[in-house]
């Protein structure tokens, strides 16, 4: 399908352009979300639960009616009932009852800050007056906090409808068990020199996007519902609206607004429906925001967990075994992403015999969403750390050990099929030839460490539409929300094939009524498959282009050819036409012309990055300062390099601010104790240094452009890379994270106390 | 013929058979076929006609978007695995 | 937020006669930058505030090398740290002003908020209390005088009655061979809670201590003097052993909790390391002196 | 119930009337009252900084002072920052540089930028990450905007050095 992106010579492809939505984000003119306002807009708040884990026996809300500017009150006796299976929903599975269940309370509330009921009011201040006016009689059940409290007998059930793949009719607490196999473990550990078998534990993190949740819902009279609001994926909000308010998919509109960072954690509903039901009730605007406690209370985490880990390896460094345990805590209702990190977690490597158990288990915590690479990162920090260790033992620098067991073009991938083209090994190299890895580090409590990561990346539903305007300028339509700056990609990939400046084409996000259906901004899919219906889209045009320019010259469409945004009338010497030239002469060559296309992609090509971190612990506090990161992560091909470095930094502080500090911290009820950024501690400009990238670019065959996603994989390897680094800092092998300075101080102290212990017994 | 693995979870229908090599040309005849072979299996694999929706086929090493509906190659390697959810852009 | 009044007085009769006739319902209002964030969550039923920023003697700074220095209680965060003689003379205190929240919040931010807020780990008070600071109080019964050691009584509450007001903060002149400095622990570089901080003065003689105060925050429901660690110190020379004894005694003196910023366990091993950094460094500031 | 008060200030060079509750915040006020949706809330804690504007040249979070506060002050906004159109150094450096993905914070730290190079035309790297550690920034990892903020302190003073050589 692809010719070898390394061999064509690209005219704006690569090259590093001013983004078309940049001036209003510099001005403060870019309309996010919460910035849309309309005649006569009511406000919306939330009632959330005090509880973790409760029965709802009775919501009063007559005194709440009462306050003066109070116009509407909704709790789930407004939502119609919703089916008990699972549906397919973009990339992702959804429960409606579930969705229902999650929207508003039921008849339980299964975590801190579950939505019970939803208040409109004049202003925001007297809704959340009005809050406090509707009681709520709970009765307060044991809170179910981590997957060992879930599993172990005799442990309160969640919900009492769930059942799993293997216990038959059994109420569980536990989802689904997954399971992937090759070879024989028990051959493989006897082959083995060396084998490490470890326990990791991880914590509930957020992906911490600094615009809150909001949506602005208007209900008209005659049935037709618009809700403005900022998502990954309008057609989702669309869809899973519907289903939460048993609404038909067509008589809901979506725009997308301006979205202030997602991360995979606005793939879902939580306002959206809330605001249209509030606006059919009251006839006006409904606008909701959630505040940041909202946010880290009631917004979809990724989930924390624990994962029992053993390999082995030869003595001259092969990795002949593992054997892996892991569950997660789905939260509140299951689907948390622990087959992903199953699939992933020793995707990099050859490994000829293991066998994996995943586990997805429901817990008093919030619905966990996806968070970028979905369940990797964890489970990377189990593998890659295990694996430096392996290193260490073999005597081996640890990046040519993953070197030596890497995956290559034929490698078995976990599933059996080989892997296509992958740059998994020129990551590796990359950075074995970095600035940063050649350099000497120096210095008391200082050390180095490396990691790898693997995510799949997705594919899915795309749309586009390309039109040339009467000046022969374009624009270009897609259907896919735009967060780390994917329209200036569209924009250059469109002029790139219709060979003018990026400046003459204007990227669109367009709503759900404008555009054909487009999956989630997801699974870093955007530049990959929507910039493949976008370069189709093109293609069309172009086609368009060339039949109407043989028309103006009386030949046929064969007899002309379209190169450098000029076209070519073969043989004798007509002069060439530029668009501009034919764009006047549409109407009467046929009309307009508008490029279209639609695309299911097929051809994803998978991401893996290599990551160095130099650290220096305070040995008396265990604080830890990130001297210097460096990233090396295939894009396949880079369409705007600034933002593809963009995506490897901004994953990179996301894993190295969930390394060191980023936990979510529940008190013994089941309370969130740090529901703001002043506990939640997501780096500061002053915790990291410049984040040195080095873009690899080995084409995707399956993509026109050569192009693979590049938004995820970047925050699998700082995890892991940090704990590494740590090991060759102060001695200590963190196995839990994050690796906070109360959990290292610990570490160091009891290293050195067994240090001195054994130093006292020679 | 196209070869379909069982996932390791519903080896128990197929007494650990792990690999299956079976005429079928189409996700649909495949799975149809196994039913025959093994029977229950299909019911694992299916929904209303279509692949469930937690479910993913990948055919050849890629993850294939028709469901049931897509074709094989003579010497195709077909595998099931669980639908996965992404992250960012 | 519930509904609230504002009013900003230019006198201090005028604050004190607000505040007198709205009693427990009011309350003075600086920099807002904890009290809004109290009336948002709840924790607050405040229903008047007082703006204060606008009366004189709560807005001077001003030093005498005889009597020492007079704070006012609305002085922002900033302006310490901009100060050239506060940089001079009270190190430590300028240290931890200029440590609160980001420049965005010291801004706005005073010392004297800071110490009314009455949080166990506002970063501040244990600067004052190593300094020997005094609170000047107005109120309806005229004025009062508190070591700030006996301003706060428990979480969020202090010794002002209703209608009482903190005019400004008297801090003595730093004596010869004198010098302090704050040190605090937060996870991150910026932003944080402390997790502990402690706040030491010393006067050297010679190479001996003639006079030393320790406190410290976050380590008790109220910020706390060491001063067992500080007496054991007078008459000593500052070497490993003492600064090791000193922290442990500090330690001590500690009566910490479990929560999301860190264990007790921590916090107690913490006291003792920033004490002993701290000592390390008013010591070498106080020899200059 | 909430009486509102009438407020006069300077907002972006332009005197302004405007009412408000006193428990309205001023960046509730610049959003809600006169629709100046520039600054954002990213949390009401004056933890990310994102609402951060200029109130008589120094940098404060809006959603941690009043509204009625704003009485008699000068207040500058990300709206206030270009110039008949013009960009200011730093808009257009973040542009350059890409010092923005989905543009969220952008405006605070466009503010506190301003606030930091109008003190310290030639500040270090750290001095940068210094006066920016009140903003959160969870898209770039802080590295190109650092860059954008250094770069933008250079074209400053070349301008100025250009000034100074043309007298």
């Amino acid at each position: 399908m692809a010719e070898s992106t390394t061999t064509r010579d690209f005219k704006v492809i690569g090259t590093r352009p001013i983004r078309p939505d940049g001036v209003d984000k510099v001005t403060g003119r870019a309309k996010f979300g919460a910035d849309y306002a309309f005649p006569g807009m009511l406000h919306g708040k939330v009632l959330r639960s005090p509880h973790a884990h409760a029965i709802i026996k009775s919501i009063k809300i007559d005194k709440a009616l009462k306050l003066p500017g109070v116009k509407a009150i909704v709790t789930s006796k407004d939502l119609p009932a919703a089916e008990n299976k699972l549906e397919q929903s973009g990339e992702m599975t959804v429960n409606p009852m579930h969705l229902s269940m999650n929207i508003l309370a039921h008849d339980k509330v299964l975590y801190d800050g579950h939505a019970i009921a939803a208040v409109a009011a004049t202003s925001p201040h007297i809704a959340e007056e009005a809050l406090r006016l509707i009681e709520v009689e709970y009765e307060v059940l044991p809170p179910v906090m981590t997957v060992d409290a879930a599993t172990k007998p005799g442990a309160p059930i969640l919900l009492k409808d769930l059942r799993n793949n293997e216990e038959g009719d059994k109420p569980t607490n536990v989802a689904q068990h997954y399971q992937f196999k090759r070879g024989d473990i028990a051959a493989g550990f006897k082959a083995a020199d060396y084998v490490i078998e470890r326990e990791f534990n991880t914590a509930m993190v957020h992906q911490g996007y600094i615009e809150p949740h909001n949506a602005v819902g208007i209900y008209n009279s005659d049935g037709q519902a618009t809700i403005y609001c900022s998502t990954q994926g309008a057609f989702d909000v669309r869809s899973l609206s519907a289903q939460v308010l048993g609404m038909p998919v067509g008589k809901i509109k979506v725009v997308p607004a301006e979205i202030g960072g997602g991360f995979g954690g606005k793939t879902t509903i939580y306002l959206e429906p809330l605001s249209v039901l509030l606006s059919k009730k009251t006839g006006a605007p409904v606008k909701l925001v959630m505040s940041r406690s909202e946010v880290l209370r009631a917004s979809g985490p990724t989930p924390g967990g624990k994962i029992k880990l053993k390999m082995g390896a030869t003595r001259d460094g092969k990795l002949v075994a593992a054997e892996i345990w892991m569950a997660y805590e789905a939260g509140a209702f299951p689907g948390s992403p622990v087959a992903a990190g199953a699939l992933c977690i020793i995707a990099p490597y050859l490994v000829e015999n293991f066998q994996i158990d995943a586990y997805d288990v429901v817990v008093n915590r919030p619905k966990t969403n996806a968070y970028r690479a979905p369940g990797t990162t964890q489970a990377a920090f189990a593998s890659e750390t295990v694996i430096d260790e392996l290193a260490e033992k073999c005597g081996i620098d640890p990046i040519d050990f993953r070197i030596n067991n890497g995956v290559k073009e034929g490698s078995p991938q976990i599933m059996g099929p080989p892997f296509k083209r992958i740059g998994f090994i020129q990551t590796c190299e990359a950075i074995k030839n970095s600035p940063h890895y050649k350099s000497k580090l120096t210095g008391k409590f200082r050390g180095r460490g490396v990691a790898s990561g693997f995510w799949f990346n997705a594919g899915m539903q795309s749309s586009a539409t390309v039109n040339i305007h009467t000046d022969g300028t374009a624009s270009v339509v897609t259907g896919s929300p735009d967060i780390g700056g994917s329209r200036a990609s569209m924009a250059m990939i469109t002029a790139e094939v219709l060979g003018m400046p990026m400046t003459d084409v204007r990227p669109i996000t367009a709503d759900t009524d404008s555009i054909g259906h487009t999956d989630v901004t997801a699974g870093s899919r955007v530049t990959f498959a929507t910039g493949m219906a976008v370069y189709e889209a093109a293609r069309d045009a172009v086609r368009q282009l060339i039949e109407r320019a043989a028309k103006v010259w009386e030949k046929k469409p064969d007899e002309v050819e379209f190169r450098d945004g000029m076209l070519h009338a073969k043989g004798n010497g007509v002069p060439p036409m530029s668009i501009k030239q034919l764009a006047p002469r549409f109407p009467r060559t046929g009309g307009p012309i508008t490029g279209r296309a639609s695309v299911n992609a097929r051809g994803v090509g998978p991401g893996f990055a290599t990551t160095v971190v130099d650290v220096e612990v305070d040995p008396d506090t265990g604080k830890v300062q990130v001297l210097r990161c460096t990233i090396a992560q295939d894009a396949g091909k880079a369409i705007h390099p600034s933002y593809v470095e963009g995506q490897m930094q901004g994953g990179t502080a996301q894993g190295i601010g969930w390394a060191l500090n980023e936990e979510y911290f529940y008190d013994d009820k089941g309370t969130l104790r740090n529901s703001g950024f002043l506990d939640y501690r997501i780096p500061t400009c002053l915790d990291l240094p410049m984040i040195e990238t080095v873009i690899v670019e080995e084409a995707n065959p399956g993509h026109p452009l050569g192009v693979r996603g590049v938004g995820e994989v970047s925050i699998v390897p700082p995890v892991a890379a940090v704990a590494n680094a740590i090991y060759r800092a102060v001695g200590v092998r963190m196995t839990q994270a994050p690796m906070s300075p109360p959990r290292l101080l610990k570490a160091i102290l009891k290293h050195r106390a067994a240090a001195q212990h054994s130093a006292a017994a020679d | 013929m196209p070869t379909v693995v069982i996932p390791a979870l519903l080896r128990k229908f197929t007494g650990g058979v792990e690999r299956v090599e079976l005429p079928g040309r189409s996700i649909r005849e495949l799975i149809r076929q196994l039913g025959e072979r093994f029977p229950g299996i299909d019911k694992q694999l299916l929904e209303d006609g279509d692949i469930r929706p937690s479910i993913a086929v990948s055919i050849d090493g890629e993850i294939a978007t028709g469901g049931v509906l897509d074709t094989v190659a003579e010497n195709s390697e077909v595998h099931f695995i669980p639908a996965l959810g992404g992250g960012e852009v | 937020m519930h509904a609230i009044t504002y009013e900003a007085p230019t006198t201090l009769d005028q604050a004190v006669s607000i505040l007198k006739t709205h009693g427990e319902n009011a309350r003075p209002f600086c920099g807002g930058t904890d009290i809004i964030i109290q009336l948002r969550a709840g924790v607050r039923r405040t229903e008047h505030l007082v703006d204060v920023k606008k009366i004189k003697e709560l807005q001077t700074l001003s030093f005498d090398a005889k009597k020492g220095l007079r704070l006012g209680a609305a002085v922002p965060c900033i302006e310490i740290s901009e100060s050239d003689v506060m940089r001079r003379h009270y190190p430590g205190l300028t240290e931890a002003a200029h440590l609160i929240g980001s420049l965005q919040i010291q801004n706005r931010a005073s010392v004297g908020g800071n110490l009314c807020n009455g949080s166990p780990a506002a970063d501040t008070t244990p600067a004052l209390m190593a300094l020997g600071a005094r609170a000047r109080i107005v109120g309806p019964n005229g004025e009062r005088e508190v070591p700030v050691e006996a301003f706060v009584v428990s979480p969020g509450r202090t010794v002002l009655k209703p209608g009482e007001l903190l005019v400004e903060l008297l801090v003595p002149a730093p004596a010869p061979h004198s010098s302090d400095a704050y040190l605090r622990f937060i996870p991150r570089n910026e932003m944080d809670i402390a997790v502990v901080g402690v706040g030491a003065a010393l006067t050297l003689d010679g190479d001996k201590v003639k006079a030393a105060r320790i406190a410290l925050g976050a380590v008790a429901p109220t910020p706390i003097l060491a001063s067992k660690a500080a007496d054991a110190l007078i008459g000593m020379k500052l070497d490993a052993a003492a600064l090791e004894a000193a922290g442990r005694a500090a330690s001590e003196a500690c009566s910490p909790i479990d929560d999301m910023r860190g264990t007790a366990e921590f916090r107690l091993h913490i006291a003792a390391v920033l004490t002993r950094r701290v000592l390390s460094i008013a010591a070498e500031r106080a020899k200059k002196n | 119930m909430s009486k509102k008060t009438l407020v006069e200030a300077t907002i972006n060079g332009e005197t302004v009337e405007f009412l408000c509750e006193p428990r309205q915040s001023l960046l509730e006020t610049l959003r809600d009252v006169l629709e100046l949706t520039g600054s954002k809330e990213g949390c009401l804690t004056g933890d990310c900084g994102a609402c951060t504007v200029l109130v008589d040249g120094r940098p404060v979070c809006s959603c941690l002072m009043l509204g009625v506060e704003a009485q008699g002050k000068n207040i500058v906004t990300v709206e206030g920052l270009a110039i008949n159109g013009v960009l200011h150094v730093l808009q257009n450096k973040f542009l350059e540089h890409a010092a923005l993905q989905c543009g969220i914070c952008t405006p605070g730290f466009l503010i506190s930028a301003k606030s930091l190079l109008d003190r310290n035309p030639k500040p270090t790297e750290h001095e940068v990450r210094y006066a920016l550690a009140g903003n959160l920034c969870r898209c770039t990892g802080y590295d190109k905007i650092v860059k954008a903020v250094l770069d933008a302190a250079a074209d400053i003073r070349s301008q100025g050095e250009g000034k100074a050589a043309a007298r």
